[in-house]
């Protein structure tokens, strides 16, 4: 398992487009920001591509990004079917965390922790990624048992993560509810102090920027409609806009991942589900780090705006619809209001759903297929923004060598016939 | 033990609700209570598991037909026969006469392809009345409740917030409620705080 | 919020109710040996579809009855429900039975041929 | 009240004396920051503030502008205030919605020291250097600081503060309604087709979110309806549906979301507006509504203009200033100046003029004409015609303004300008209707390019829109609409679908038709000159969408998402339109191209202690206790979660530890004897010709051989090979069984099982009922067992060639029927018995009271896990987690190898299952035995490796067990079954590491000696 420093590419924007600082800021502002340029451009579809990638969210922008910083493939294009950062990338609750259970999940998103770690320098582009801590509540003593379990492993694979006792809870989270006498008290919690929350639509900018200033052709408003082979070979992409040649397809689409994989007649082991999520009126800050509960199905963050960020659980029928079912947001809140009794007497600003594509395993896949030269990273379900810079920097690295690397190689699809599952299910609870 | 003079319960039993307080009463309005409400002790409780072809041997035992439509209860004198599903139903019947009807029931089927199962002391029924039963009931169940929609002789299972009930309308202000013994002071409690508006009685 | 169509109860409100996923997955036969791949198909691998979706549903907090529910996952428009065992009979919903890939993989066919045959039913 | 504030000496000054919905008999005292004022009856916060010329009342987001009152309903941006104390008080709440009462107590927001000096207004100075987005381009180096400038970013962020006293002491409430109609919204529209629909008898829901129906008729001087002034008009409506059993009518309730299969869910205030608030009753209460038919009346929002300094306290919408002259007899300024684009705002300028004030029509068209045109002339009103305000001034209100002639498409300066002094802007920019709840249910918009607005197309759901939300903004169109609508609606829910008359309006008459003027000049170079607010909440000037634009935010979700435009608590009602006009024009794009942002739930902010209503506290989650629970509690017991279950988990004596509890009641168990009370664990009664052959199928071993009154431990899987579940079945007769689950596991194994049975093998005969409840449990445990039930009076014969283990017998105890099971969690002689659960209690104190004698002790679940850890026996769960095979657990002896099939047997042989790798049960002894390995802990062989380690597994169960006198563990290793006698360490949290040898997970009786006593 690779811990060292990933590598993380060329730095910043060698294209020699106009790097972000408060002095560009300041200079701009003389000319009432008249000459900022674009972010990317728009190009039209080149008709070929060396590696064409499937979906502009986070982790298609990502995997673009170090195709072309990594390893020097810049002849490449991102197809997006709406606008960048409108998948699940746009409207998640931000957890970033790396305290997994099992070894194979710790070594994934550790590697993507550290490449959070330095993104906004990377990119030239304030992702706001924020370490403000994730504790992860414990209600019962079967949930204390498995928190035990969970913070021993991660240590293990040399993560930071530490136990604390209600009264420290309450010290460091003022504004919960220990309340000993409740149904689900908090009884304890686990807490990953490198963990946070990042501006989840500067993720998708910030790579879509970096990619573009590095040759990478992102095409919106471009849906992908089917996958052209000659035997088991891709040749390329058919397009809302046309047919676009290529021998290598990186597909990242997410919630419609089955929907892409069905054009090339593969069937995949995912379920595309409603998760919801919502947002109060801002306010002053009263939360100053993440609050995840797996017992009660909920999790809570407030944002830099003064949101208070709340999730919940994954609906229970298969939606491409991007909004569930109101008991689901209903139960979530009383269990908020429960734990953080000041909810009571906010309100809730907006409410939205996604579509998150779930794993049985509740593990993503980042695999291979019997189709040469194409490429599925997907299964990400309810937890992949944090994995978003790991998941493209291997997955980069599986198209670029046509072989996965020693972190990805536990993802492969085949692990559902052979039986190695990494099943994060009964040790994730809420996988976010 | 059995015969323990000291102890009513030892004979009896003890009721689901046998440790909530034995009457409990506010009015908040003055007049007339919205909702009184205790718990039928003790009421035999058979579940019968079978098709229509065991509808005969029930007649006899039980006095009365298995309900002629789904989502309804059929009535003879106390005993009720409430419609579940398909090849289930519900027999309330008079305290400590479960065991006969079993026996009774048991003996009259002909096929082999039923069961019988005394339930008496894993549901435990509440009877309900006054002018906002219906109001508090729809507090915590999503089924229409309006009286043309769910008439006396209705019954239906559905959740009460978070129980699983089943709901009898023996009249417009009179219901039979059915849950799970284990459920049933939460059961207790949710009725109690959602007629708080209207006024409530509990009463052993 | 769904209503689903109990067949046994009538309409309710999905609260009722717990959702038991892709229909019409038959479960091969331990005899009929097949590959761990062809298995997976049976195991892990699902329809999920965008359209017109045939799904199992059980009546949970009503009659405990399972059924089958043809259902659009993007409208979230029911089309048609029926028994366990059987076949949608609305056009739309039968065309998206028939064209289902599974149809006569090895998997579905381990199930049917079983000498002396547990599947009885169809999950 | 307020004996030691001193009311506002300027009482009142804007009060106008003229026919309003307000009570000036009833005077309301009221404090806004610190300060009393008087207000009648009837009023808003944001009426009596105006009332007293107060129009200064917040400040921006971002900027910290001033900011005073735009709107007069839910829509408003601005009038944001913190009310009441406390526990009580609340942030963000809109001034034009709040209902004045004696003693109201309001504070402005997002203000350091004062609302008049903020020190926050620096922003306003400095806003040049912040335009949108300017954080992602900066506070990037060094990386190090980010935490600190995040830290600063944090506390100027966020708009007002949380009640000071986090535990609200509200109590909200929620429930179910059915309806055949729901109407949303109770202007004109929403009245007249509540009627339509109710007059056949249809069960109809009308809700609206004001406190009283009418909408903007309420609002309206000259509106005349069947010969009465609308107000009578309405009276009379409300009335006639008031004494319909069939409506139910919900004002002060906002319908904020459609969401599926016209699931609908409303916010009723019930409360809010009272002074004291009776406690019976809820302070709100959410409403889920299933209707038959929606329809949709919510209104119109009218749209600002964009000028520079078009946020200025004193500027504000045209119809919300004729709003507050008619319905609340305010009148909010002397010198006006109304600049429109449209024939409405004319009214305002006639209703300003009639009142008093001093009267000036800027119109961006060129030639407005039309009776409505020609009365303000007549009425002697100024009139500049292809004029537009391009500037207003002032400080904390607005005090002048700049006014140009500009060309036909509003785009360009053509002439001198000109200065006026006022002290109100009256502006009106088009009317967008209301199009939220139909969007929200996924209704289609269509763009109307005459009337400059999206209006409703298609429906999703079985729903109408009438009136000013679907675009038909004349009051005879709407009602002509509602009539419609209300029978269609009637008539699809089976109702009588006879029409009523549709009343005739006498209104003047205008055109609809508005000039697009999006962005109106002001001579400046882009990006220059005073900032000219397209979202006011957020602060995104009409500048930051072009900047947006150009640096390729262009698609209008990457626009609201780059500049915030929109997602304010006033979810862009008023400016959303205007943003994306002038994205368009910066795309050189159509509108209907641009499209709009999504439109989601809720329509406008809802109280989550709503939403939450009862389900918290005790009523949380259900909590489910057996039999005997007030005897382990009236006995000391310590409780433990089990799903829903409170469990004893060990009953202290005074000043024992946990571990000096449970070491004596393991010992006990051992010793003398142990009571439990198992009544938790899942139970289900199995009957049918084909019960064997089911079990077969569902438990890896075999059951058709198993004798009647036999019993047998089984162990479920799930279809992929992993344990599920396990338990204990014992044949009651041929076909009947009883089946027992783990206490968690209880309803999903019944699930499962019913699942197969209908799903699967819908041939075999079996019906399965839970008896859980039906049976209270006492386990008696230990050597003195038998002689404990003997002395209870047992009519069985209990030695063991009568009674064997693994067997049940029917007997009474005590005189009671009860069914026992001999069967041994613990190792030791033990009997399960069953008996009625209303006599559980009774059996309880039974045994309790004959088992002093031999030293009866009860043991909770804790001392219940030692017993079976010293044995060796798995807790599924515990040892499992879902990816654990009976092979794993080394019970490779309950797998039958003759079976053809059970759940899961295909999956045990797949390629990776036999790996020697995989994690396995084993045993452990530390090294020193008065430690207990901590559960959890993991195992490696080296301690002294670099992280991460290599990781060889984890210790599930792991105990002091008093009967050795040493700890105990079980752990699942990888390829453990192949490590007896090895050597292992675990490195612990503190640094330290323990080391244990791996033997095999059974410690205590290894022959079973002691089953028989
Ligand atoms: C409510 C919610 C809360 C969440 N909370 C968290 C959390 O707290 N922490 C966390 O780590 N994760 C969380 N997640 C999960 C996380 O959002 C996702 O795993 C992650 O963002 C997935 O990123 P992606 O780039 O793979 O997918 P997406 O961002 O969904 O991108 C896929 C893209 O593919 C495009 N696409 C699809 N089909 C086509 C086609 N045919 N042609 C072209 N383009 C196509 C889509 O338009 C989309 O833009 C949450 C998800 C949701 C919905
Ligand atoms: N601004 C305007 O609405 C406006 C302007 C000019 C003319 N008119 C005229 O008024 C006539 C009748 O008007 P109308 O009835 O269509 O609109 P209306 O504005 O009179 O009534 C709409 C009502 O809906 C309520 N409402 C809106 N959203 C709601 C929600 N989510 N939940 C609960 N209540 C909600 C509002 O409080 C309001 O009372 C129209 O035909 C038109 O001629 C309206
Ligand atoms: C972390 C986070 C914070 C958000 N904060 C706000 C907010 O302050 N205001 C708002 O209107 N929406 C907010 N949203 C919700 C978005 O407006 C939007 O609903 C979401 O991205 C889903 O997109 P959609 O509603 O367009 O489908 C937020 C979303 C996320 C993921
Ligand atoms: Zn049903």
């Amino acid at each position: 398992m690779a811990q060292n420093q990933p590598d993380r590419g060329q730095r910043g924007l060698p294209g020699g487009s106009p790097r972000y600082s408060a002095l560009a800021l300041a200079k701009k502002a003389m000319n009432y920001h008249q000459d900022w340029q674009r972010a990317w451009r728009d190009p039209e579809p080149k008709s070929e591509y060396d590696a064409i990638i499937i979906g502009g969210g986070g982790h298609g922008l990502a995997t673009a990004y170090y195709l072309a910083a990594v390893h020097g493939i810049n002849n490449i294009a991102v197809i997006e079917k709406g606008w960048i950062g409108g998948g699940n990338t746009g409207r998640n609750t931000t957890i970033i965390r790396s305290n997994y259970l099992w070894d194979e999940s710790a070594a994934i998103y550790e590697h993507s922790m550290k490449l959070w770690e330095g993104m906004t320098q990377d990119l030239n582009f304030n992702v706001m990624f924020s370490q403000r801590g994730v504790l992860t509540i414990a209600h019962s003593e079967h949930e204390l048992r498995e928190m035990s379990r969970r913070v021993h492993a991660i240590r293990l694979n040399g993560i930071d993560s530490e136990i604390l006792g209600s009264a420290e809870i309450k010290k460091f989270v003022p504004t919960i509810n220990i309340d000993q006498s409740i149904r689900y008290p908090v009884m304890g919690g686990f807490l990953q102090k490198r963990g946070g929350t990042a501006r989840h639509d500067a993720v998708a900018w910030g790579y879509a920027r970096a990619a573009d200033d590095l040759g990478v052709d992102i095409i919106q408003k471009c849906e992908v409609t089917g996958l052209r082979r000659q035997g088991r070979k891709i040749i390329g992409v058919e397009t809302s806009r046309g047919f676009i040649k290529t021998k290598k397809v990186g597909c990242v689409v997410a919630g419609h991942s089955s929907v892409v994989a069905a054009m090339a007649g593969i069937h995949l082991p995912v379920a595309s589900r409603p998760l919801q999520a919502l947002v109060s009126e801002p306010i002053k800050p009263i939360l100053n780090t993440v609050i995840m509960s797996n017992a009660v199905h909920m999790y809570i963050s407030q944002s830099d705006k003064g949101e208070m960020v709340l999730g919940a659980g994954v609906d229970k029928y298969n939606s491409y619809a991007q909004r569930g079912s109101f008991s689901v947001p209903e139960h979530m809140l009383a269990a908020a209001v429960e734990l953080f009794p000041v909810l009571s007497r906010l309100r809730m600003l907006r409410h939205w759903g996604g579509i998150v594509d779930t794993c049985p395993d509740a593990s993503p896949i980042i695999s291979k297929t019997d189709i040469e030269g194409l490429y599925f990273d997907c299964g990400w379900g309810t937890g992949g923004f944090k994995a978003t810079p790991g998941s493209g920097h291997v997955f980069a690295d599986l198209i670029a060598n046509d072989r996965p690397n020693k972190i990805a190689a536990p993802y492969t699809l085949d692990r559902f016939s052979s039986g190695l599952l990494i099943d994060e299910h009964g040790a994730a609870g809420v996988a976010h | 033990m059995a015969n323990s003079p000291k102890n009513k319960s030892m004979f009896f039993g003890q009721t689901a609700l046998a440790d909530k307080p034995t009457s409990k009463s506010i009015n908040p309005n003055g007049g007339i209570l919205g909702l009184i409400f205790r718990e039928i002790e003790h009421l035999g409780k058979l579940n019968i598991r079978g098709d229509q072809s065991i509808n005969a041997a029930v007649k006899v035992a039980i006095g009365c037909n298995f309900p002629s439509s789904e989502n309804q209860f059929q009535s003879a004198g106390e005993r009720h026969v409430i419609w579940l599903s398909p090849d289930e139903h519900l027999l309330l019947c008079e305290a400590g006469k479960e065991k006969i009807l079993q026996d009774d029931l048991t003996r009259m089927i002909k096929t082999e392809n039923f069961a019988i199962t005394d339930v008496s002391d894993s549901l435990c029924a509440l009877s309900l009345s006054g002018p906002a039963v219906r109001d508090v009931l729809a507090k915590g169940c999503s089924l229409d409740l309006h009286p043309s929609k769910f008439f006396s002789g209705a019954c239906a299972q559905s959740l009460l917030s978070h129980a699983a009930v089943t709901l009898m309308a023996l009249s417009n202000d009179k219901f039979i409620l059915i849950c799970r013994t284990s459920f049933a002071p939460y059961v207790h409690d949710w009725l109690v705080d959602a007629s708080l508006e209207y006024g409530y009685q509990f009463a052993v | 919020m769904l209503i689903i169509p109990c067949p046994h109860c009538g309409p309710r409100d999905e609260i009722e109710f717990a959702c038991g996923g892709e229909a019409h997955i038959a479960r091969p036969l331990v005899e009929n040996k097949i590959s761990d791949a062809e298995f997976a198909n049976y195991l892990f691998i699902r329809d999920n579809t965008k359209g017109l979706f045939l799904e199992r549903w059980h009546h949970s907090a009503g009659c405990r009855k399972w059924f089958n529910l043809a259902r659009d996952t993007f409208t979230h428009e029911i089309i048609e429900v029926y028994p366990m065992g059987s076949l949608p009979k609305k056009a739309s919903a039968r065309t998206s039975y028939s064209s289902s890939w599974r149809r006569g993989t090895l998997a579905e066919k381990a199930a049917k041929t079983g000498k002396h045959s547990q599947t009885e039913g169809r999950k | 009240m307020a004996g030691l504030l001193k009311v506002s000496k300027s009482q009142q000054v804007a009060r106008i004396n003229a026919a309003s919905r307000i009570d000036c008999s009833k005077p309301v005292t009221f404090i806004f920051d610190g300060q009393a004022y008087i207000g009648f009856a009837g009023d808003t916060l944001a009426s009596a503030l105006l009332a007293n010329d107060v129009h200064l009342v917040g400040r921006s987001f971002k900027y910290h502008r001033p900011r005073g009152i735009l709107a007069a309903g839910s829509e408003e941006p601005n009038a944001l205030i913190r009310l009441g104390k406390g526990a009580y008080a609340e942030p963000n709440l809109r001034a034009t919605q709040i209902e004045i009462f004696e003693g109201l107590y309001a504070e402005s927001q997002n203000r350091t020291p004062s609302l008049k000096f903020d020190i926050g207004a620096i922003n306003s100075v400095l806003g040049r250097f912040f335009p949108a987005g300017f954080y992602y381009k900066t506070f990037m180096w060094p990386a190090a600081m980010w935490m600190s400038y995040e830290h600063v970013i944090r506390h100027v962020a966020g708009l007002g503060k949380a009640a000071d006293d986090h535990n609200d002491p509200d109590r909200y409430e929620k429930t179910h309604a059915h309806c055949d109609i729901l109407v949303a919204g109770g202007g004109a529209a929403g009245l007249m087709a509540a009627l339509q629909a109710a007059c056949g008898g249809a069960r109809i829901i009308l809700a609206d979110e004001q406190n009283e129906f009418g909408g903007w008729l309420l609002g309206e001087a000259n509106v005349i309806i069947d010969g009465y002034p609308a107000v009578s008009w309405i009276a009379d409506v409300v009335r006639q549906l008031k004494a319909l059993q069939n409506v139910t009518l919900l004002p002060r309730t906002t319908v904020f979301g459609y969401m599926d299969h016209n699931f609908l869910t409303l916010n009723e205030r019930v409360t809010d507006h009272l002074e004291k608030r009776p406690a019976h009753l809820p302070r709100q209460r959410m409403w889920k509504v299933r209707a038959q038919q929606v329809i949709l009346a919510q209104g119109a929002h009218e749209r600002p203009l964009v000028f520079a300094g078009n946020d200025l306290p004193g500027v504000m919408l045209a119809g919300a200033v004729r709003t507050y002259v008619n319905r609340y007899g305010v009148c909010p300024g002397k010198r006006a100046i109304v600049i429109s684009n449209n024939d409405d705002a004319y009214r305002t300028a006639l209703d300003l003029h009639r009142v008093g004030t001093k009267v000036l029509i800027t119109d961006l068209r060129a030639k407005p004409q039309g009776p409505l045109v020609r009365a303000a002339r007549d009425a002697g009103i100024e009139i500049l015609e292809g004029h537009a305000v391009i500037s207003a001034y002032g400080t904390r209100r607005v005090a002048r303004v700049e006014i140009a002639p500009i060309d036909d498409s509003a785009t360009a300066i053509t002439g001198e300008v000109m200065h006026r002094d006022c002290d109100l802007i009256a502006m009106s920019g088009g009317l967008s209707p209301a199009v939220h709840l139909h969007s929200q249910a996924r209704g289609k918009l269509k763009w109307d390019d005459a009337k400059l607005c999206f209006s409703p197309s298609a429906t999703h759901e079985p729903s109408f829109n009438i009136g000013a939300c679907n675009g038909s903004f004349d009051l005879a169109t709407g009602l002509k609409e509602a009539v419609r609508a209300g029978t269609k609606a009637a008539s699809a829910t089976g109702h009588n679908a006879i029409s009523l008359t549709v009343p005739d309006v006498t209104i003047t008459k205008q055109n609809w038709h508005p000039l697009a003027a999006w962005k109106i000049p002001n001579g400046h170079l882009a990006g220059r000159g005073p900032k000219a607010f397209v979202d006011f909440q957020n602060d995104v000037t009409a500048s930051d969408v072009m900047l947006a634009a150009r640096e390729g935010y262009q698609s209008v979700e990457h626009l609201k998402r780059y500049t915030t435009t929109g997602m304010g608590t006033d979810q862009g009602k008023t400016s959303n339109i205007n943003a994306l006009a002038i994205l368009a024009d910066a795309l050189g794009n159509e509108i209907p191209n641009v499209g709009t942002t999504t439109f989601r739930m809720p329509y406008t902010p809802s109280n989550i202690g709503a939403i939450a209503g009862r389900d918290i506290g005790a009523l949380f989650d259900p909590v489910r206790l057996t039999r005997m629970d007030n005897w382990h509690r009236s006995h000391g017991a310590t409780f433990e979660h089990a799903g829903q279950w409170m469990r004893a988990w060990y009953y202290p004596k005074e000043n024992e530890t946990m571990h000096e509890a449970v070491s004596r009641e393991v010992k006990a168990a051992r010793t003398t004897a142990g009571i439990l009370d198992a009544s938790t664990l899942g139970k289900i009664d199995i009957r049918g010709r084909d019960a064997s052959k089911f079990l077969n199928r569902l438990y890896t071993n075999a059951w058709s051989k198993l004798g009647i009154g036999k019993c047998r431990y089984g162990l479920m899987l799930k279809d992929d090979g992993m344990v599920m579940d396990d338990g204990v079945t014992t044949r009651i007769a041929e076909n009947h069984f009883h089946m027992t689950t783990t206490t968690g596991g209880a309803t999903s194994v019944l699930d499962w099982m019913e699942e197969w049975l209908q799903t699967e093998w819908t041939n075999l005969e079996v019906y399965l009922t839970s008896v859980t409840e039906q049976w209270s449990i006492a386990t008696v445990s230990g050597p003195n067992a038998a002689k404990i039930l003997e002395d209870a009076g047992i009519d069985i014969d209990l030695s063991p060639a009568n009674f064997p283990f693994m067997s049940m017998k029917n007997g009474h105890i005590g005189g009671l029927p009860a069914r026992i099971f001999r069967i041994s969690f613990t190792g030791e002689l033990s009997y399960e018995i069953n008996i009625a659960a209303r006599h559980g209690l009774a059996l309880w104190t039974h045994l309790m009271k004959v088992g002093s004698a031999h030293g009866i002790t009860p043991y909770g679940t804790e001392a219940m896990h030692v017993l079976r850890a010293e044995k060796g026996f798995i807790i599924v769960g515990q040892e499992t987690d879902g990816s654990v095979t009976p092979h794993d657990l080394g019970m490779d002896w309950i797998i039958s190898k003759s079976k053809p099939d059970f759940i899961g047997k295909r999956a045990l042989a797949r390629e990776s299952m036999g790996n020697d790798n995989r994690k396995q049960l084993v045993g452990l002894l530390c090294s020193d035995p008065k430690t207990v390995i901590p559960e959890g802990a993991h195992a490696v062989f080296d301690a002294e490796q670099p992280l991460p380690m290599d990781i060889l597994g984890q210790v599930t169960s792991s105990y002091f067990s008093p009967n050795f006198n040493r700890s105990i563990a079980m752990a699942m290793l990888k390829g453990g079954h192949g490590l007896m006698g090895k050597s292992i360490y675990f490195p612990m949290l503190d640094g330290t590491v323990l080391n244990a040898k791996v033997v095999e997970p059974l410690f205590y009786d290894p022959k079973g000696a002691r089953i028989d006593g």
